[in-house]
């Protein structure tokens, strides 16, 4: 196991995505784990006299309407996007791998039901059903959970089921059923593990977009609420002082997009590593 | 008389189509048409017909791997498919099977000592890690393998090698059948002779008996003792290997054994007549009627049974008697 | 071709009830009762019960949802309580903005990504190659709101060129509507065309590597032939899929989109909607733009087979 | 007159071991309407080297040497030089009828277009060279219309359109690389009555690739036997499978198992050639065979061994070439 990873790493090094975007995306997780012992001013500190100042030594970005330190609040926001984002993504993984495992393993009427049902769920964008949950429990960050979490399943379902029906077809699964092994050890034992890494690659692609949608509900009322920063409502605020005080709009943003791209990069970089590890095990 | 190691009892199997009119009943495709055979302790049994016979249908079923539409296998004369299904995995340790892809047929993920030892789970007492990698060592010498393989991935061996590890993990619970389907096809010539080789060393020391499908005739001829002849999911002709090999009566045979190529560059072959069907195919035709250059009237309205010719069976109207 | 259609059409005609039933159930039944809902906590057991009739609450659940499907059909939608007006008027003069917005963006979108992607896939591991997924990278990282604001920031509150919110109203002309439109459009459709041009090129460079492409060349079919006459129409079937999808995320960003430039769409009739718990309002528009997706997705499958023969189910020969 | 001419041919492709030398310098050369075939196990390069014919091998390898067709060097042409020769004047056929047609794309569509590209017909009579072609082939236009799909054909069928297209443009040259592998042995047995056939009625040359013993010797004169990237053995098809000298030759013919095994009353063991074939950065010094030869010498462990001419037609690549007495 850790010879594998060691060797994974090893290839690793040699991806220029790779190496860019895990660093960004440490960077990244850090500086949420950072939040919980340490930010440069507490986030719950209004100081009306400092508002909306430019970046100085005392504040590094500035602070925001209320004088709040921005740092801070960017800080702090990493941290309420990486348990967002993870929750979610624990939800997709969660209820879509076994959804594809069984479509994949059962075929016929179960098949034909949960792709029904992954269709369906594709249907309602995370930000419609985000929508529909706040209008009957009222805005928060539960909301952005479930309605991020719930359109990962269908995802996590669809990239497992294909990648399962793929192994399902080679003869070494034909072995398993020969030595007596059911569909459930066979899923668990044979062909879970061939396709942890297309799920790996797929998790840390919908990690970014879990960031992402999580700014979009935030952004529009629908997600954290405050006294929580987050990096979306961050931006909605800057957009009331967009006239007069436009480098509120930036930090926030730079943030996610530099996240985002991270991400994205990180998960680019691990496909190419295990991707032609894969092929000539082949 | 001797109970047959397996009986194979009127098997049909049907696919189902996808439809192609909205309230047609679904039609289906007959991939097996009424298959019986019997095969018997240590002798080996070859399977031969072109892609699409149903030959790789047929060994799915007689490994339990598949239901038959009707009728049933009896293995050691116990009906595989009307046991409860904690006796059939207990049953499976009897007999394994031996893949064709040599890449497709070992879990990449696994290690040797994973993919050799998984059928030993088909055994009622539980072994001890020890005892596996015991066992797994042991067999791996036993098919020109090192002991000390067992920690390695299948990507770290040849072609030839891994059909040895595949060899490896069906013999592990000293089966008594093998079911080998086009087990040797993916591979090179000179790998093919080393691992043919090894299966018929095995079969002597172990008296097992081999259920082997191939589409190669010349090795389905060197490996075996008798042969059926699949055509469109039916046994067209069946016999010792010597027999029919010698003496080929059914049209479909012959046109098979001419077909493969002569490696005496001086045996120029006969070109292959242009035939026109004569005759209008329906369900009760003789399958092989659109290709066959002797179909005759009756064979266009009925569909011949097997019957005993020259020592061997044949499902002809016209055998060719020379 | 003609079972491969009533198939479809079938599962879209299910997909369709099931979705009524899903939003009835979330916005009628879990909550207990709407009505409570709608006017708050502090709300007098008589005005309640006002609006409980007015709804029609009293009747069975199962009347009230045959009700509202029928409903859905007849176009008769009930009346908004905040904006006191037909809720389909209402829905009909917001499309007005929102769907020209979103045919502008998924049009913008597609011009720019498909021959971004072409562009490089031919040159794969060239200079060409790297920008393109440079841009791609960027664009899939930026939020489309965030790009929204530096946009205005740029254009409105800088060069002072393009309004920075509003509808100029389509009374005042294509031009005025034109120029309204067209920060929202860029906002959304970029960030969508990273998506779209990323999904092209390796769509292109996958079927590059097929054995009919080497056919091709050996037939003598220059570099240039074999991608355009032989890869792209085979590469159409991921560049769909993701624009299928894209449009349900066009539909979540014109939300948003809307929001950040004060455009009166659907999007921001939804936002007003939910604020004021008009949950008459927000049941209809759920409905509508999951029932969008689903007729996309439908489309998109019909889209297949269309470009590729082996989907159809035609007769063997 | 010589039409195709081979001249130190050496390929080097990029694997996951680095560059590796998967062809060194073969030199052969075939007349017009000669039946070369090209005889070797998986990885001895005798695709590679129909690729590199075609000029179709992978945009990082490197070639070296000359390819002479009639007076142009292949190797030296630019892009639009050699897209003018391939499906004009040589034309090559595939091994997976099932993928190397274009599955969106009509059949009668996929064998105009070489014909567009190359000859200088106008749509009428473009249509008739497609009908006349198909008809060659045996997919007659009023069974098979050209409107259908590659999907709604059989193997055997598909590889008739893809010979169709290979010839549509009467090349000087029909490259085969195991045109019936995938086949059926009923089915291989018209694929290759039809090539062969082909072939005799224009005076085209062949070269046929295939591992099989048997298709070589029924359709072709010559025969280059290859193994690790070299020729080992090369001359008339009758001299080299009727008396081979290369022990690599016939460690191959003894592997097969033979028609008539079954009236044998012993089975004997096959004979096979210890060991495998080395993988590519694994070859040894000298001749790539020695560590499997049975009649190995220092030398052959030193230094690689040139052509040995038995014959005007006969040549091979060893030291100790087998005698009557070795093959008892």
């Amino acid at each position: 196991m850790f010879r594998k990873l060691a060797e994974v790493f090893g290839h690793g090094l040699k991806n220029r995505s790779f190496v860019i975007g895990g660093i960004i995306s440490l960077l990244f997780f850090l500086v949420a784990f950072l939040s919980y012992f340490w930010t440069p001013y507490p986030v719950e500190d209004i100081n009306i006299a400092e508002r909306l100042l430019k970046p100085s030594t005392k504040y590094l970005l500035g602070t925001d309407h209320f004088g709040r330190d921005i740092l801070s609040m960017l800080i702090k926001g990493a941290r309420n996007s990486v348990i967002v984002a993870f929750v979610a993504i624990g939800i997709g993984l969660g209820c879509g791998v076994p959804l594809g495992l069984t479509a994949a393993a059962k075929k016929g009427w179960v098949n034909e039901l949960i792709m029904r049902f992954n269709d369906f769920t594709f249907a309602f964008p995370s930000l419609i059903s985000a929508i529909m949950i706040t209008a009957i429990l009222g805005p928060g960050s539960i909301n952005s959970i479930i309605a991020i979490g719930i359109f990962n399943i269908p995802v996590f379902a669809r990239v497992a089921r294909g990648a399962a029906l793929s192994i399902w077809k080679r003869e070494f699964i034909l072995a398993a059923r020969s030595a007596g092994k059911g569909q459930f050890k066979i899923s668990v034992e044979h062909i879970l593990p061939n396709i942890s890494s297309m799920l790996i690659v797929q998790a840390t692609i919908q990690f970014a977009l879990g960031i992402l949608a999580e700014a979009g509900l935030s952004y529009l009322g629908l997600g954290t609420q405050p006294p929580m920063p987050s990096w979306g409502k961050m931006l909605n605020e800057a957009h009331t002082f967009m006239h007069f005080a436009p480098q509120l709009a930036i930090y926030p943003g730079a943030a996610i997009a530099l996240t985002v791209m991270g991400l994205n990069l990180f998960g680019d970089g691990l496909r190419d590593v295990l991707d032609p590890k894969l092929r000539r095990s082949r | 008389m001797k109970q047959p190691l397996v009986k194979i009892e009127d098997v049909y199997k049907d696919y189902q189509l996808p439809k192609k009119y909205l309230f047609q009943k679904a039609p289906f495709f007959r991939a097996l048409h009424g298959i019986n055979l019997e095969l018997n302790q240590g002798s080996s049994f070859g399977i031969v017909g072109e892609s699409g016979c149903g030959k790789s249908t047929l060994a799915r079923i007689v490994m339990a791997l598949d239901n038959p539409t009707s009728g049933t296998v009896f293995f050691e004369g116990r009906d595989l498919f009307n046991i409860p299904s904690a006796e059939l995995r207990h049953l499976r340790r009897n007999f394994q099977m031996v893949f064709q892809d040599p890449y497709g047929s070992l879990n990449p993920r696994k290690n040797i000592l994973g993919i050799v030892a998984e059928p030993l789970d088909t055994l009622k007492e539980r072994l001890s890690f020890a005892e596996k990698k015991e066992r797994v060592s042991q067999i791996l010498v036993e098919v020109g393998l090192n002991a000390a393989d067992t920690d390695k991935f299948p990507h770290e061996f040849s072609g030839g090698q891994r059909q040895r590890i595949a060899i490896a993990r069906a013999l592990i619970t000293r089966p008594s059948l093998i079911v080998a389907d086009e087990s040797v096809s993916a591979l090179d010539v000179s790998v093919q002779a080393q691992v043919l080789n090894l299966m018929m060393d095995l079969q002597d020391k172990y008296n097992l008996t081999y259920m082997f499908i191939s589409h190669d005739l010349s090795v389905v001829e060197y490996v075996t003792d008798h042969v059926a002849v699949i055509y469109m999911g039916q046994i067209v002709e069946q016999g010792t290997t010597k027999s029919l090999f010698q003496n080929p009566l059914h049209p479909y045979t012959q046109t098979l054994l001419r077909a493969v190529p002569d490696v005496n560059p001086l045996n120029k072959r006969r070109e292959v007549k242009e035939r026109i069907p004569q005759f209008e195919m329906t369900s009760k035709s003789c399958p092989f009627l659109d290709r066959c250059i002797k179909a005759t009237k009756n064979c266009a309205d009925n569909a011949p049974k097997l019957v005993e010719n020259m020592g061997h069976w044949v499902a002809c109207f016209n055998p060719d008697v020379a | 071709m003609r079972i491969f259609l009533a198939k479809r059409v079938f599962t879209l005609v299910l997909t369709l009830l099931v979705a009524t039933l899903v939003v009835f159930v979330v916005l009628e039944i879990l909550p207990g009762d709407p009505a409570a809902v709608m006017l708050g906590i502090n709300a007098e057991a008589d005005t309640l019960n006002a609006l409980r009739e007015e709804l029609g609450l009293n009747r069975p659940v199962l009347i009230r949802y045959i009700d509202w499907v029928s409903d859905l059909f007849t176009g008769d939608l009930g009346i908004s309580y905040t904006y006191d007006v037909p809720v389909s008027e209402l829905i009909l003069s917001r499309i007005t903005v929102s769907f020209p917005l979103a045919l502008l963006a998924i049009t913008l979108s597609t011009l720019i990504a498909i021959p971004l992607g072409i562009i490089a896939a031919s040159n794969h591991n060239k200079p060409m190659d790297f920008l393109v997924m440079s841009f791609s990278q960027i664009g899939i990282a930026i939020p489309n709101f965030w790009f929204a604001m530096l946009l205005t920031i740029l254009f409105s509150v800088t060069l002072r060129i393009l309004p920075a919110g509003g509808f100029a109203g389509w009374d005042a002309g294509i031009g005025p509507v034109l120029k309204s439109l067209l920060l929202p459009t860029i906002a959304l459709a970029l960030p969508q065309s990273a998506i779209l041009a990323r999904v092209t090129r390796s769509a292109l460079l996958e079927v590059l590597k097929e054995d009919f492409i080497r056919t091709a060349r050996a037939k003598g079919v220059n570099n240039q032939g074999t991608l355009w006459k032989h890869a792209l129409r085979n590469a159409l079937i991921p560049v769909v899929t993701i624009m299928g999808l894209q449009f349900s995320f066009l539909l979540a960003g014109t939300i948003i989109i809307e929001n950040v430039f004060y455009l009166p769409g659907i999007g921001r009739l939804i936002f007003q909607a939910i604020s004021q718990r008009d949950l008459i309002v927000v049941k209809n528009l759920v409905i509508l733009l999951a029932g969008a997706v689903i007729m996309i997705n439908f489309v998109v499958d019909v889209l297949y087979a269309v470009i590729d023969p082996r989907l159809r189910g035609d007769k063997d020969v | 007159m010589t039409l195709l001419q081979v001249k130190d041919l050496s390929v080097t492709l990029i694997t996951a071991q680095g560059p590796q030398e998967v062809i060194s310098n073969i030199n052969f050369s075939m007349d017009a309407g000669d039946k070369l075939g090209i005889v070797g196990e998986s990885g001895c390069g005798k695709s590679i080297s129909a690729l590199a014919m075609m000029s179709l091998l992978p945009p990082d390898s490197q070639t070296s040497g000359k390819i002479i067709l009639e007076d142009q060097d292949i190797l030296s042409l630019n892009s639009t030089q050699i897209c003018s020769i391939r499906g004009n004047r040589i034309g090559m056929i595939f091994q997976e009828p099932m993928t190397a047609l274009n599955p969106v794309k009509k059949i009668g569509a996929q064998v105009s277009e070489s014909i567009d590209l190359h000859m200088n017909l106008n749509r009428k009579q473009t249509l008739e060279r497609v009908t006349e072609l198909m008809d060659k082939v045996g997919l007659a236009v009023s069974r098979f219309p050209l409107n259908l799909y590659p999907h709604q054909l059989s193997g055997g069928q598909r590889q008739r359109v893809m010979i169709a297209m290979a010839i549509a443009c009467n090349p000087k040259i029909l490259i085969a690389d195991e045109p019936t592998t995938a086949l059926d042995v009923t089915v291989q047995e018209q694929i290759l009555d039809l090539i062969r056939d082909l072939a005799d009625s224009s005076g085209m040359a062949l070269i046929m690739i295939s591992h099989d013993l048997g298709v070589i010797a029924q359709t072709t004169q010559n025969v280059m036997v290859m193994y690790t990237g070299n020729i080992v053995e090369m001359g008339r098809t009758v001299d080299v499978f009727q008396n081979m000298l290369h022990p690599y030759t016939y460690g191959l013919f003894s592997a097969i198992p033979h028609a008539g095994s079954s009236a044998q009353k012993k089975r004997k063991r096959l004979s096979c050639i210890p060991g495998q074939v080395p993988e590519l950065h694994l070859r040894p010094q000298g001749c790539n065979f020695a560590d499997r030869c049975s009649k190995v010498s220092h030398k052959c462990k030193a230094i690689e061994p040139a052509a040995t001419k038995i014959s005007d037609q006969h040549q091979v690549w060893c030291y100790h070439p087998l005698t009557q007495e070795d093959k008892k």
